[in-house]
């Protein structure tokens, strides 16, 4: 079972509380008519399905509601961070050497 | 008192007998005793048989690593359990246990046919043979195959125990009360960290519980044991669990511990459950397990009598149990010399120590020649004999095997040390590596991947002084991870047993290889040439090793083998041993009940059941439930005499030609509140609803993004910022969360907001021409007329004094309503309703009623005559899909190439040829009925009833371009003969709405 | 390739085992090959296998990135059926159980498979529709599958718990006797002694690191932990792994990577004898030939390639079984483990031909490809040898994620394995 | 509502419970209309007169009153509607509350939240689980909590929270 930090509850919590909701970062386009079946086809099924850094969403389902986005490495399962929905992408090279600095103290 | 048993020694209660009965005799032990210690103190060795070959085998270890005795043990019906450890199992009054594996007898057993055939049966014999005559596979060889596998005999009857659990949070957990870990645990506890410190022994101590002649800070052991343990107990931020067994170590710092909370008891409390299972979360974890011995592997080192040296030590110290009268010694490794010089001290006769070395230290040299026992170094085994019991040992100087007949030595049992190996099976949970020491050769702790410390013998430090610094610190540096400031002072130690050795693959002996039979895996009779055997055929992996020999598969999953088996694996592949390496580790760490994993959830816990504040009188009115999702529905209500049928025609019959009433607080409801709350419906739905008035619903279709519809319900327009959602009964949860989704994530600039209103009210449906005069007289604030209040209107009003939601709608095709009422008053609406509706002929009808009402309005039920591939021009609610709207939910998938196809699945009506003929739901259809297989299928009936109102059957299907197939006659080809019915479409009832205000 | 009988077994009794060949040789691999699959799991050896006897092609390799086998193949419940609903599912797992049985004969290896009969219980009203469908479905298919009640449900397997007050109470269940389980291990082992025997190299730890592709688009050959291997035709069948791979060929998935996990219990002897599974309740056990209950478990809910899972899945399918089998309460578990399964978006596999030219795939498998091993790797050889789908695999391509037209039984109905 | 055992479950009969939700902008609206601090921070409550309220989420807070007080709370908020916009949802049948209180109330409640229930400050809450159920925990005291559980639920609650309470007796017996 993971331990999961909510950006805004700001707690580092049980993953009972938490629900997967798939990759992040694919955003629905504002105008889906204007997509070709190809694309379309990529929005709804192709997913990066990373063997390493994933970005993917989780939802506080069962404490504050709020969905957010985190940095997972799939291959040990842990979290880099946790950041709110809506929050750019962060720089996984820095995320990369402070984790590394953790890990060496 | 058995002449093994030494009075007054040992930590368990010499006033305290306690009888327990073995293969149906009875023997006495004393409380503190395993049942193997126990049986050991009467003398009996031979407890079990092996799996494969049937061989006797007696107890060889003292701890959970036992792979041989392993027994059946009862406390009567509904609790029996086979495979328990007698190395493990606590002795009480009343104890009953049984050998395994074995027919007619323990010391008779016809299965050991198995070893005389053993050359006919190396490791993995069955891929080669039985393979002609095929058919023989499933009813000769299979079924004997299957006769012969198996230890135990699984309980037959339900177990009659409960089962607990508990998250538990800590600051460091310690996992094994050796010195090692109450140092740890000290040291951390000092320093104010909650701690947990569990062991899976009966009591906190681990090797110290064996340990007699050494001193700490100046005390016996023993009394510094009681202290330690006395202080620890004291503390408020300290919790102690014996006889829980770290089980697994998960993520981030989980491990779960499986406690056996009353296997010991002869007389368990009330209540008292079996087993808890404790789920840690560690802020750090200090894993200080200790080490587990290795065996040697020679030829005969199976036989009973034949066990770990260091066992022979816990039995004698800890137990006052001499485990033989006359013992010979076979090492590689110091610590076998103490058990020797100990047994000795206690008067057995120890006729020699045999070590591998050439050479050894003076000091042990010094003991065995004080006491008498006789010296040889630079010694191997080359045989065993005694049937049922270890006779006599063949011992032979290691280069003259092969020349010298060896010295045949009498004895009663054969105590071994290959040395020790640190348990890291924990460790390994966590994918933490292992590295290999040279200088030990041993795997030791590499990189850890948690916050964890692995502390004394765990980490391959031999001896108390070591194993209680390195535990003081380990705990030290564990609290301080924490973030508490701990000190580090270590206890101080005299008499110091430690020691050194050497590790060695298979000991050299004077037969061909392939005639020797030294076992590696005890439990699953794998021996040194098997392993060979599977190398030479291609085996090069050692996961290739373990699965073609089963080594390391057995209950003790390897804690014995595992070394010895890398190591003659290593030897044959001609590569060194880190380059092969282990196989996995993987939870649990000793075979764990399945009631401990379930927990609470058993029976009524099992899984939460819902039920509605109406579900009270629906039981006491003699209703049949469903379950539909979490929720338990009445189906119907069967009046004396009446079957389901009857019943359903009945409440059919009644809701059209007077008024019925239905419990639907199931459904899911939805507050969507905001200015934006129409906009967002818009967009969710396929439907239009910006300009759905207040006071109005409408009927809503919602789809995923793949086109295919999710849901369905009603959508009530309460204020120009307040609508009422309602989902289906089992789609609630997802709705919300996929709304949820859309907007939090799509549209955050929308200022609406949702919240689950599914419980707040009790919704009670109301059908039929007599509904309306049923309601009227109880409605205040609201005029029924079809003017003031037509079909799809909603009204905040008061009903019998109950503020109430009013809905006019019908899933029926009769005039209907839904009255909500705040939960806490449903059921006395209910009443009220049930009770004033006498004079109008109401009746009470359930979900399979409802279901046929609706089918005759070929209303669909979203899961039933829908899928997940169904989109709403398949299900017939085109109409449904806001054209004007640029965009909704779905609406870009509606358009991809085989959701325009024109051979879509189309839900249709059906009427069979035979009026009386009932189709069965998920009947195909075929075109032709006289085709051979395969067919081809057309669709499915996805529902079908028989309909009160018409007198006849009727069904509804989805069938391949089914709209264009109107009157057409198609096939049901069914087991006992092919039905025929006509395409129609899919209102059968009332198909021009008439009723709807009639 | 020294061949498996009784009769050898005796024989080399009698020299003490001490010159068994190797079941295949452990090969270094050559400069180039006609064909390479990637992934030597049951799916990858079999399609090499009947690459070279049905087909002729012979110049083979098979590369894996561990031990053989040690995939999904060496770590799944062996649970093998063919009760599917939809046609294309029920023909290509149909056709597999043709395969199996005999399997052991034309490989000259027993993989012991069974056919003890899978039972699948029904627990609501739902799950009575939706097991009727298939029912009939599968008659008209010609795939066995009957509706049993619940007394006889027990009258098979005597253990199961029928009591109409269970919280999910038994209504009956649907029963193909012809489906059973097989012996994982050998099924790999069986597949890659028969295909070395016909020439084909199987190439352990030597991971595929990309796969390379020309100036015309079209495949050139695999880079590899010991180096580039070339080839003109290039299958993957690398289960979980199968995005990491295809992605480096330019092709991207709609596959995502779950942790799905499994336990056994101690052995005892024989309780029950067929495979019981449960879709509403969660969980699904059979008994091995060896004695241990060897059930089923759940995926977790986020994606990953690390083998391991959580706690309390496991705690839930355990409690499920109990729900079943009140009597297993006292078993214990003796082990438990994970595999990475690949999940497309209607559950149904990829298997067939990608828009790279000389560029195949075989994936999507899931949790339920363990049954389909000979059928996927028999089909796969048909499409690498001819270039061309096998009637069998046709529907399963990639297209239909464009199109919609998916292949989806969980849709239908919820079905796992 | 009866249980055995060293805490005591008490079942509190219905009250006002609305949920709340509203914009950063509008906190301060809400709150006037409120007439009660509307915490910031997750987890925090406030209180004034019969009014209490907990935050659940970033802008979502559910509100607790008298039943006398529910219309007077509810115009309030109607009377801000139009200025700052929000959500006001009516849940006081929604969901039941149990209280439970005695020493070893956080040995019971550990039985199925996964939580650290022991770093529950005095007069906080949280959503969170118990067992399988969504609920919402608030520590009134050092030995005494609150749950509220939507009403269908509640009778799996309570019997997980009897049978664990009936165990915890025979440890502390
Ligand atoms: C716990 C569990 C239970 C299951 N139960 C069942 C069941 O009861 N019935 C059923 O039908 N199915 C079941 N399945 C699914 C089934 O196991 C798989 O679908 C099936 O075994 C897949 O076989 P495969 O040969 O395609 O894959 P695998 O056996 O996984 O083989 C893929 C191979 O590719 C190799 N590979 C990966 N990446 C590379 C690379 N870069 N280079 C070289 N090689 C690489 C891997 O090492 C692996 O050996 C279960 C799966 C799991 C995990
Ligand atoms: N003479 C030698 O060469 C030699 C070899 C090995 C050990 N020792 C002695 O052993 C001691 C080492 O101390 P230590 O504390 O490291 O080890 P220990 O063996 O004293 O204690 C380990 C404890 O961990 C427990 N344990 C193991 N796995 C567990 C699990 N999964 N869950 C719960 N409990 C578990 C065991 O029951 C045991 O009580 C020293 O006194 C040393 O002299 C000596
Ligand atoms: C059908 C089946 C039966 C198994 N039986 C046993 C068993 O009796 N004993 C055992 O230790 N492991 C058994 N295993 C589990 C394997 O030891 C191993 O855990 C699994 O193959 C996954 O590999 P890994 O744990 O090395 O990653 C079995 C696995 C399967 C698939
Ligand atoms: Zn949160």
């Amino acid at each position: 079972m993971l331990l999961i930090h909510c950006p805004y509850c700001a707690a580092t919590l049980p993953e009972l509380e938490f629900a997967y909701a798939g990759e992040a970062h694919i955003a629905r386009p504002a105008d889906p008519s204007t997509f070709s079946d190809e694309q379309w086809r990529d929005f709804l099924f192709i997913r990066t399905n990373a063997r390493g850094l994933h970005f993917e969403r989780w939802r506080h389902v069962h404490g504050c509601g709020r969905f957010f986005n985190a940095v997972r490495d799939t291959v040990s399962d842990k979290f880099l961070t946790t950041y709110k929905a809506g929050e750019p992408k962060p720089e996984l090279e820095a995320l990369l050497k402070a984790a590394g600095k953790d890990a060496a103290e | 008192m058995s002449a093994l048993r030494i009075p007054g020694k040992g930590r368990v209660d010499h006033a305290q007998p306690v009888r327990f009965t073995f293969d149906g005799k009875s023997y006495q032990g004393l409380a503190g005793d395993t049942l193997a210690s126990a049986l050991l103190a009467n003398g009996v060795h031979l407890v079990g048989r092996s799996f494969k070959y049937h061989r006797p085998r007696g107890v060889v270890s003292a701890g959970s690593e036992e792979p041989n005795a392993l027994v059946g043990v009862s406390r009567g019906s509904g609790r029996e359990e086979p495979n328990t450890r007698a190395t493990m199992q606590e002795v009480y009054d009343g104890l009953a246990a049984v050998s395994q594996n074995r027919w007619p007898c323990l010391h008779f057993d016809a299965g050991a046919g198995a070893d005389v055939l053993h050359r006919l049966l190396p490791a993995g014999f069955y891929y080669k043979t039985f393979l002609w005559p095929k058919r023989f596979w499933d009813r000769v060889y299979e079924p004997l195959i299957r006769r012969a596998a198996g230890l135990g005999v699984a309980p037959s009857e339900p177990d009659a125990d409960s089962y607990a659990s508990r998250y538990a949070h800590c600051d460091v957990l310690v996992v094994g009360g050796g010195p090692a870990g109450i140092a740890a645990a000290l040291a951390a506890a000092r320093s104010g960290a909650r701690v947990i410190l569990a062991d899976e022994q009966a009591e906190i101590g681990g090797s110290l519980l064996a340990e007699t002649g050494a001193r700490i800070d100046g005390q016996p052991a023993w009394d510094w044991l009681a202290a330690a343990r006395a202080e620890l107990e004291g503390m408020a931020n300290v919790r102690l669990l014996p006889r829980t067994t770290a089980i697994g170590y998960y993520h981030q710092n989980m491990v779960g511990l499986a406690e056996r909370v009353t296997d010991h008891l002869a007389a368990p409390p009330q209540h008292a459950p079996r087993e808890r299972m404790w789920r840690v979360r560690a802020g750090q974890v200090v894993l200080a397990q200790g080490a587990i011995e290795r065996p040697l592997v020679f030829h005969g080192n199976d036989r009973p009598g034949v066990m770990l040296a260091g066992a022979a030590r816990t039995y004698l110290h800890r137990y006052g149990v001499k485990v033989g009268e006359r013992a010979v010694v076979v090492t590689s490794h110091d610590s076998a010399w103490q058990t020797a010089f100990d047994l000795a001290d206690a008067g057995v006769s120890v006729a020699a120590i045999a070590d591998v070395r050439a050479e050894v230290d003076s000091a042990l040299l010094a003991g065995a020649q004080q006491r008498g026992i006789e010296i040889l170094l630079g010694h191997t085994v080359t045989g065993t004999s005694g049937r049922l019991r270890i006779n006599a040992v063949t011992l032979a100087a290691a280069e003259l095997v092969a020349t010298a007949a060896g010295r045949v030595l009498r004895c009663d049992v054969l105590l071994m040390s290959g040395g020790w190996t640190p348990s890291l099976h924990l460790f390994s949970h966590t994918q933490g590596r292992l590295a290999w020491d040279e200088a030990s050769q041993s795997f030791l702790p590499g990189e850890r991947t948690e916050d964890c410390h692995i502390a004394g013998a765990g980490r391959g430090l031999w001896g108390l002084g070591a194993a209680l610094a390195d535990g003081a610190a380990m705990g030290a540096a564990a609290a301080r991870a924490a973030g508490f400031s701990p000190d580090m002072s270590a206890p101080t130690v005299e008499g110091d047993p430690a020691g050194s050795g050497v590790t060695t693959t298979e000991l050299p002996g004077n037969r061909a290889a392939h005639n020797t039979r030294a076992f590696v895996d005890f439990q699953n009779d794998v021996t040194a040439k098997d392993i060979r055997l599977a190398v030479h055929e291609g085996m090069r992996s050692i996961e290739h090793v373990k699965r073609y020999t089963t080594t390391g598969m057995a209950t003790d999953q390897g804690k014995l083998a595992g070394m010895n088996a890398l190591a003659i694996a290593a030897e044959t592949l001609g590569a060194p041993l880190p380059a092969v390496g282990l196989t996995t580790f993987r939870p649990p760490y000793t075979p764990t009940t399945f009631g401990a994993f379930a927990g609470y959830h058993q029976g009524e816990t099992f899984d939460v059941t819902r039920k509605t504040p109406i579900d009270p009188w629906a039981e006491a009115s003699g209703a049949v439930f469903e379950p539909v999702s979490l929720w338990r529905r009445a189906r119907y209500f069967p009046k004396p005499g009446e079957d389901m049928h009857a019943a359903v025609a009945r409440e059919c019959r009644a809701t059209r030609s007077a008024v019925g009433m239905m419990d639907a607080s199931t459904l899911g409801k939805i507050e969507v509140v905001g200015p934006d709350a129409a906009e967002f419906l818009n967009r969710m739905y396929t439907n239009p609803f910006t300009r759905l008035g207040v006071g109005r619903c409408r009927y809503g279709v919602l789809l995923g993004e793949d086109g295919f519809i999710r849901d369905d319900g009603v959508i009530g327009r309460l204020a120009a910022d307040r609508f009422h959602v309602t989902t289906t009964t089992g789609g609630a949860p997802r709705v919300l969360n996929m709304m949820e989704d859309y907007l939090q994530t799509e549209w955050p600039d929308l200022r609406v907001w949702l919240t689950s209103t599914t419980e707040q009210w009790v919704t009670v449906a109301l059908n039929g021409p007599n509904a309306r005069r049923l309601l009227e007289p109880l409605v205040e604030g609201q005029a029924l007329t079809d003017e003031a209040f037509p079909h799809m209107s909603v009204s905040e009003c008061r009903v019998a004094g109950f503020s109430a939601r009013l809905f006019r709608v019908s899933f029926t095709g009769e005039m209907g309503f839904e009255v909500n009422v705040p939960a806490r008053h449903g059921l006395e609406l209910w009443e009220l309703l049930a009770a004033a509706g006498q004079e109008h002929g109401l009746c009470v009808y359930g979900t399979e009623a409802m279901h046929v009402l609706r089918a005759e309005k070929g209303f669909i039920i979203v899961g039933q005559d829908s899928d997940g591939t169904v989109t709403p021009d398949d299900a017939g609610l085109g109409w449904a899909i806001g054209r004007r709207k640029s965009d909704f939910v779905g609406k870009r998938s509606l358009a991809r190439p085989d959701l325009v196809a024109r051979n879509r699945k189309q839900l249709v009506g059906l009427v069979t040829h035979d009026p009386r003929t009932v189709l069965e739901e998920g009947a195909q259809i075929v075109e032709d009925p006289n085709q051979p297989l395969p067919m081809t299928m057309i669709g499915h009936v996805t529902s079908s009833y028989w309909s009160e109102a018409l007198g006849r059957s009727i069904a509804l299907a989805l069938v391949e371009g089914g709209r264009m197939r109107m009157g057409d006659m198609l096939y049901l080809p069914m087991p006992e003969g092919t039905h025929s019915a006509r395409v129609t479409g899919t209102v059968f009832y009332d198909p021009q709405g008439e009723r709807l205000s009639a | 390739m020294a061949r498996f009988s009784a009769f050898s077994l005796m024989r080399h009794a009698l020299t003490g085992h001490r010159d068994w060949p190797a079941q295949w040789p452990d090969a270094e691999p050559k400069a180039e090959y006609d064909v390479i699959v990637v992934g030597a799991g049951g799916h990858g050896l079999a399609a090499a296998y009947y690459l070279a006897k049905e087909h002729g092609v012979t110049n083979v390799c098979v590369l894996d990135k561990g031990w053989l086998g040690g995939g999904n193949t060496g770590r799944n419940t062996t649970i093998v059926r063919s009760n599917y609903l939809y046609d294309e599912s029920a023909k290509l797992y149909d056709h597999a159980i043709d395969l199996w049985d005999g399997l052991s004969q034309d490989l000259n290896y027993n993989v012991m498979f069974s056919q003890r009969g899978v039972m699948m219980l029904a627990h609501t009203v739902h799950d009575v529709q939706s097991f009727q469908r298939h029912i009939h479905a599968n008659r008209l298919n010609g795939v066995d599958n009957l509706w049993i009640s619940k007394e006889r449900a027990k009258e098979i397997c005597p253990p199961l718990n029928i009591s109409p007050d269970a919280r999910y109470p038994v209504l009956g269940a649907a029963w193909q006797q012809r489906a059973g389980t097989a012996r994982h291990d050998a099924v790999a082992w069986g597949y890659a002694r028969a295909a070395a025997a016909r020439g084909v190299d199987i190439v352990q730890n030597c991971p595929v690191t990309a796969i390379r592709r020309g100036p015309d688009g079209a495949v050139e050959g695999v880079e590899t932990a010991k180096g580039f291997i070339k080839a003109k035709k290039v299958a993957v069948s690398a289960a979980g792994h199968t995005s990491v791979i295809m992605e480096s060929a330019g092709v991207r998935l709609p596959l995502e990577s779950f942790p799905l996990q499994a336990l056994v219990s101690e052995p005892v002897k024989p309780v029950f004898p067929c495979v019981v599974m449960s879709n509403t309740v969660h969980a699904y056990i059979s008994q091995s030939d060896k004695g241990e209950l060897v059930i089923g478990s759940g995926t977790d809910q986020y994606t990953s390639y690390s083998q391991r899972g959580g706690l309390p899945l496991i705690e839930h399918t355990v409690a499920a079984i109990c729900e079943m089998f009140p009597v297993f309460r006292r078993m214990r578990m003796l082990r438990k483990w994970g595999g990475i399964v690949d999940v497309t978006p209607d559950r149904s596999a990829i298997l067939g031909k990608t828009p790279v030219p000389g560029l195949y795939v075989n994936c999507g498998w899931g949790t339920g490809g363990f049954k389909v091993t000979p059928g996927a790797g028999h089909t796969l050889a048909h499409t690498v040898a001819r270039d061309e789908p096998h009637p069998l695999n046709a529907p399963f391509t990639l297209e239909r994620f464009t199109t919609g037209r998916l292949i989806d039984e969980a849709a239908a109905a919820a079905v796992a394995h | 509502m009866t249980s055995e055992g060293p805490v005591r479950l008490t079942l509190l009969p219905e009250a006002a419970r609305f949920s709340l939700r509203v914009r950063q902008s509008d906190i301060a609206a809400a709150a006037r209309a409120f007439g009660a601090a509307l915490p910031a921070r997750i987890g925090q409550t406030a209180s004034a007169g019969p009014r209490s309220s907990l935050c659940l989420g970033p802008d979502e807070w559910v509100l607790h009153t008298s039943t006398d007080d529910a219309e007077a709370l509810q115009q309030a908020f109607a009377a801000i509607a139009g200025a700052a916009p929000h959500s006001l949802t009516d849940i006081s049948d929604r969901d039941r509350s149990i209280l439970l209180s005695g020493p070893l109330v956080e040995d019971l409640l550990s039985t199925g939240c996964p939580r650290d229930v022991s770093s529950i400050p005095l007069g906080a809450g949280v959503r969170t689980v118990f067992d399988t159920v969504q609920v919402v925990l608030i520590r009134d005291g050092v030995t005494d909590f609150r749950l509220e559980v939507a009403r269908s639920y509640l009778p799996h609650v309570m019997a997980l929270l009897a049978m664990a309470n009936l165990e915890l007796a025979v440890a502390a017996g």
